[in-house]
């Protein structure tokens, strides 16, 4: 789709083929791409004073670290033709789980605990986390009930079982530590939160389009029937691509707790649609079998500039949602026709 | 004859309150071409899905070189070297000729990164490229989706694909039906040579020139169940037909 | 350190800005208008950025917004006591003047102020009014809350329970989340009704809640005969109030605190002297003490 | 798949054609109606006194015609694999718009209005649904933005523009006489409102299963080029679902407002998601094609009765959520392993 | 000859950077069967696609009746009387054969009920049934929906409908690849019996003796060209192949 030459198939040289770059920054994320940086140039003309400053830049990357980690994992899930309604809850119950974890090793307050504690946090995140996916992966792939109704369970018994933990209060004592380094604190100026965001993304990524994992999460969404005829493990693959989604949650409120030195127990309830929405913004389709990271990426920073740029711009209130709204139609909209265009040239 | 390499015995299979199939039995030996012929919705295609792990049989008992067999999955088919191309291909849409006809089976890198899982595109393509010229498969480009190739072309994947791998059966329930002139003569030339090979072959055509012309023996099925069998030297057209429409039986065919 | 190399050079504008906890509530609307009229007498310029949800993750996004927009000052409620402290400390570390209303942080070194009225306090006098209501009788009362972990409406919830325990005529039998939807408060409302047909009274621990509440004993019939206790007091809860639908109201002050925000973050910015804690009023008003404390009534708009 | 003989077509006798009755309750929503009844059994068991009662039933039924009305329209929707996330939203837009007009046609309160000004608060809810239900639908048809994104947009606009509308506040001033009538009343014994619903689910049902609008909308959603093919305005035809949509969810405004005497203009934010799950719960497939107004009842009553039952024989709070995961997930899985028997047989 | 009834000329398509068509002409008179042939990838779906308004051309005209024309949607192509069966079928799998034959044209209850679009779906599935059996297409159940057909059964039904409506050209690609022997020949008589009543027929086909036996005339397709044109009366297969092929071009067929 992306070849400039015609080719016969016999006659093919390698030399031919598209180059990596191109491939990657392809054409399927171009445009909503460039809807990005027209956002951010928009804003930055009217406040550059507030909008090109270093924090800004910060914060807001910090700030949806969290949300892109979900909504990596959440890109597999899609193109599986699948759906994870229950990132957010799960995210909550590792979060809380973990927070409380560290508390009772360190005899009921963390606060002052050192990277033995907070690893074991780590630990306890991640694996709860991936616990839920298992359980999402199990169910879907193996009683083969639809992903919308198991993660819509999940998503409730997670939240449920999140506030029977700690009897539905917020868990403080997060290791100062951890916040201090991990959570506020940046490296050459790029916060640290989201550098770890940055590696899982570019993990994503490279998994998804360079592995046979990667190749295996296209078919079983593209043709799961197919998939399953020529030998691949429909299952297995189901519920790893679960358990990945679930194990990013995991790690997503590990970050959490670092960021905010808190486990909150509210909250949380809309990651699963603003993750989705991430992703389909980014091109992936809803029906699975094709899709990118790299388009998540900027699916996941367009609402969020969005987002900040009227709050510094001071757009009212009550118009926010609807800026945004039209903003993330309009995005899809341009980046629809583009393709259709390229296509029917 | 030597002994059978694969056999179905009273296999019947029903979706709901359609029999598809209602005890049918079949048999494909060593290094032979074997037509399956019957009717439109006579059973041949859910029978070959039964003989190759995609649809589990309601009864009826299966032998691999003589062994009893369950075949519980397409996995299990695939791990005694039977290769199918399915009526409706069965490919993945939206990737490319060359990763469907990998798929399953993707080549990975050397060293290091293969044991990471990371795939050697470059060589796959090149090999599928040999192998769609080998059947007269010719694409204006080779990184479209399989969606964007036309009916032929993508059955020129399909057949290559099963061929490639295929070491002990293979299944083709069709595989010329949307074929051009050339490309057809391909496709029975290389089901010859792959029999050659000692690998059985099972077709399922319409096309009874065909079938006369490539196989060594034919299977008719009709309403589910077999009826007649033939050597593919001993019968004719009309022979064929009248088992299909019911106009001539066997009786000790079943 | 991320917001590091923000200068703490304080703004040399004149503009004041309000986030408070949930958008589109009664409450913060009339804590709005209590700060719009006192910044407006001031020569101040003002702005309200208020997150969706009562929610820190929501509300993070906001302060660091407004951050990069340096105002003079900023009155906020916190929607977690923890959580927002980071994002509030760099507010604070840019040279904006920090003022806490309604809720505040457990670091008390960030915030020049506090202002709120006790929510726990609240649900306390909430207790207090349903024995008055009860009148002797006896029966079961119940609580319905919005969603587990909102700080405020937990904390009303908490003081309720806590209270209860000292009407022994009174049977607490433990609160309800409703997600803040006023469907599930009623459903939660009509199945407690079969449950405990003994059902005598009934704390809303905010303005959905109540709606709900309202809503499911009317149609079982039980208005009056069960008592409603709703918190905050928005001219649809007073209408109910008079009407009968409701029994009373626990009313914070909510244009008080505002106005009061605003005279400390005044001062900080002046650099007078600030008071560090202010607790504003809280009052139960009933059908009969409703004119007298007609004050209270929250505003629909400005 | 229903019949019980077999039967050629060139031989086949009208008479051998399923009944209807067979068809409309047939097999395909059988196991999840089933799974209803043995719930209310389950909760009728333990609490019998509680139970049965009639005004259990009646606020059951009432509390659920506003989701009802809801799912009815989001059936047809996700039928032609479609999904509408604003209904929530648009339903609170209408509720405010309507309560609002019917207030300035009274002189700024309606409590006392008569029944003129309770039918044209009735038009007012009922076109500004269809409104945005023209909007998705005009967006999602003719520029062929996907549904998720379309409504995504206008679940934020359309909650920001009923907070707009009036500033951010609960409408009140509702007319007493339509609370009293059709908000509370009943008529032999059945509260009016659900009968309200029960005549639009009745009106739904048989235009999906007789009517050409119906047999339209599952050809679309089963391959929407096939029908573009044969002749079928497609576009015309999405529009028209989500203007069905819409005008449903504007009809349930209305409704709360009778109910609730007041147009709230927070909550109903999970209302999307209630109503997508009630309709997948009830059978039909989320990638369109399939399903049924009846499974979809089935999907609305099944959370419903057990929130209620919960309440009752007194789970404690934060089980609740996982008691209605667990029940969810065994619904469908015992409704998808029984259909896959039935055809397996 | 008459004037033609449908022309096409230089059309071409693109699809991305692959050219599927490039500059096809085409030509069809009322009243006659013509074959449009050509090896796999020449164009001829895409062609089909464009003259019944599922694609949009890229360039070039059209003619209908001699008369410029846009065809901007399969509807307009309706409107002139055009069907159309495609060869990947573009059936709803998810409706019952008799459903999908009436897609579109569905039948109405007489009286008010029709008036609220009320279907008559008693008299659709008999009316269906007949169509099939005129087809030789014999379901076990016609309950069904159409996902659950054999792949000949399915081609059947399209084939069927397309025939009901059809009231000046019908465009059959391929559509005799999956039936079997007899329905193979009912579907040509068919072909011949509308042609009879006037209409036209085009037919794609990659079966040399069937497009001789059943055509008037034969169009060639080849790398998205038309190539030559045939009277079937003055040619033979070996001619048609080589035409396909390239190793025979007539000048003055463009
Ligand atoms: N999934 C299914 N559900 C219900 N019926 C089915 C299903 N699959 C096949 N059938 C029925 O089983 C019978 C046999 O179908 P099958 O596809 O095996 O026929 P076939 O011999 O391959 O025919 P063809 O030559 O047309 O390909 C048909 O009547 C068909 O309708
Ligand atoms: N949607 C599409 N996107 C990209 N390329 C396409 C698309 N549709 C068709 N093509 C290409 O156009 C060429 C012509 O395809 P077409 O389907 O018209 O061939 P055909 O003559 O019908 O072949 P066959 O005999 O195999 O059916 C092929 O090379 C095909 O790959
Ligand atoms: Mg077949
Ligand atoms: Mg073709």
């Amino acid at each position: 789709m992306t070849t400039d030459e015609k080719t016969t198939l016999s006659t093919l040289p390698d030399e031919q083929r598209t180059p990596l770059l191109k491939r990657l920054t392809g054409a399927n994320t171009l445009w909503i791409g460039l809807v990005l940086l027209v956002l951010v140039a928009t804003f930055g003309a009217i406040r550059p004073d507030a909008i090109f400053q270093v924090t800004t830049l910060q914060f807001l990357l910090a700030e949806t670290a969290v949300l892109l980690v979900l909504s990596v994992g959440m890109t597999f899930v899609i193109i599986t033709s699948g759906i994870d309604l229950s990132v957010g809850s799960v995210l909550v119950f590792a979060s809380v789980s973990s927070a409380m974890a560290m508390n009772a090793v360190s005899g009921g307050d963390a606060t002052n605990a050192g990277w033995g504690v907070i690893a074991f946090g780590l630990l306890v995140a991640v694996v709860s986390g991936a616990v839920w996916g298992l359980l999402n992966g199990l169910l879907i792939s193996r009683a083969k009930i639809p992903p919308l109704i198991v993660t819509l369970g999940s998503f409730g018994a997670a939240q449920g079982a999140a506030l029977l933990l700690n009897n539905g209060s917020n868990v403080s004592g997060i290791p100062d530590k951890l916040n201090r380094t991990f959570g506020s604190g940046t490296y050459l100026g790029i916060p640290n939160i989201v550098i770890v965001a940055a590696v899982v993304t570019a993990l994503g990524a490279l998994l998804l389009s360079t592995t046979r994992f990667g190749r295996y999460t296209y078919a079983v969404g593209s043709n799961e029937e197919a998939a399953r005829r020529v030998g691949i493990s429909v299952r297995g693959h189901l519920t790893k691509v679960y358990l990945l989604a679930g194990t990013l949650a995991g790690l997503a409120g590990f970050m959490g707790n670092a960021f905010f030195r808190v486990a909150v127990v509210t909250g949380h309830e809309t990651d699963n649609l603003n993750a989705i929405a991430a992703v389909v913004l980014g091109g992936t389709s809803i029906f699975g079998g094709m899709g990118s990271v790299l388009g998540t990426v900027f699916g996941v920073f367009i609402p969020a500039v969005l987002e900040k740029g009227l709050v510094i711009i001071g757009v009212k209130e009550f118009w926010q949602p609807i800026a945004v709204a039209i903003v993330l139609v309009a995005a899809v909209w341009l980046d629809q026709t583009r393709r259709r265009a390229r296509n029917q040239r | 004859m030597s002994q059978p390499l694969l056999e179905a015995r009273d296999l019947t299979k029903n979706y709901g309150t359609v029999e598809a199939l209602r005890g049918a039995s079949f048999t494909a030996y060593p290094g032979e071409v074997v037509s399956l012929i019957g009717d439109n919705g006579a059973g041949k295609s859910t029978l070959v899905k039964c003989l190759s792990g995609v649809e589990q049989p309601t009864s009826g008992t299966l032998f691999f070189d003589g062994e009893p067999l369950v075949l519980d999955s397409p996995n299990s088919a695939r791990d005694l070297g039977i290769e199918t191309v399915f009526q409706d291909l069965a490919v993945a849409p939206d990737l490319d000729p060359a990763a469907n006809m990998f798929l399953g089976r993707e080549i990975l890198k050397p060293g290091v990164l293969g044991l990471l899982g990371v795939l050697d595109k470059k060589a796959m393509r090149r090999q599928a490229a040999e192998h769609f010229t080998r059947f007269g498969a010719t694409l204006q480009s080779i990184d479209v989706p399989i969606a964007a190739l036309s009916g032929g072309q993508r059955q020129s994947v399909a057949v290559a694909r099963s061929v490639a791998w295929a070491s002990k059966l293979v299944f083709m329930d069709e595989p010329t039906a949307a074929l051009g002139v050339v490309q057809r003569e391909r496709v029975l030339e290389v089901i010859k040579r792959v029999r050659d090979e000692g690998i059985a072959v099972v077709l399922i055509s319409h096309n009874m020139p065909e079938v006369l012309s490539v196989s060594d023996r034919v299977e008719v099925l009709r309403l589910g169940r077999r009826v007649a069998r033939f050597k593919a030297s001993d019968t004719s057209v009309e022979e064929l037909v009248g088992a299909m429409t019911g106009a001539l039986t066997q009786e000790d065919a079943a | 350190q991320i917001g590091d190399s923000n200068s703490g050079n304080s703004a040399a504008n004149k503009k004041l800005v309000l986030i408070p906890g949930i958008t589109a509530e009664p409450f913060y609307i009339s804590m709005q208008c209590g700060f719009e009229e006192a910044a407006k007498a001031a020569g101040y310029e003002f702005d309200t950025q208020a997150p969706a949800k009562f929610d820190a993750a929501q509300q993070t996004p906001i302060v660091t917004g407004i951050l990069a927009s340096k105002p003079a000052a900023v009155l906020i409620a916190p929607t977690d006591d923890k959580a927002m402290a980071g994002p509030m400390k760099q507010l604070k570390d840019a040279g904006i003047k920090v003022v806490e209303v309604d809720t505040k942080l457990q670091d008390t070194s960030i915030g020049v102020s506090s202002i709120s009225s006790n929510n726990e306090q609240g649900g306390k006098l909430a207790a207090e009014t349903l024995n008055k209501l009860a009148a002797g009788k006896s029966g079961s009362v119940l609580v319905l809350n919005t969603k587990a972990g909102t700080s405020t409406t937990d904390a009303r919830a908490k003081g309720f329970e806590d209270a209860i325990k000292a009407y022994p005529n009174l049977k607490y039998i433990g609160q309800q989340y409703t997600d803040n939807e006023p469907a599930t408060a009623a459903s939660k409302v009509t199945a407690t009704l079969a449950a405990n047909p003994d059902l005598i009274g009934v704390f809303a621990t905010n303005l959905n809640t109540g709606e709900g509440a309202a809503t499911g004993l009317r149609n079982a019939g039980k208005t009056g005969t069960v008592n409603l206790v709703g918190f905050d007091a928005s001219p649809k809860q007073v209408q109910d109030l008079q009407a009968g639908t409701v029994q009373a109201l626990i009313a914070q002050d909510p244009g008080t605190i505002g106005k009061q925000g605003v005279e400390q973050a005044l001062a900080a910015i002046d650099g007078k002297e600030n008071k560090r804690n202010i607790e504003t009023d809280l009052v139960a008003i009933t059908k009969d003490n409703a004119s007298a404390n007609s004050k209270y009534f929250y505003k629909q708009s400005c």
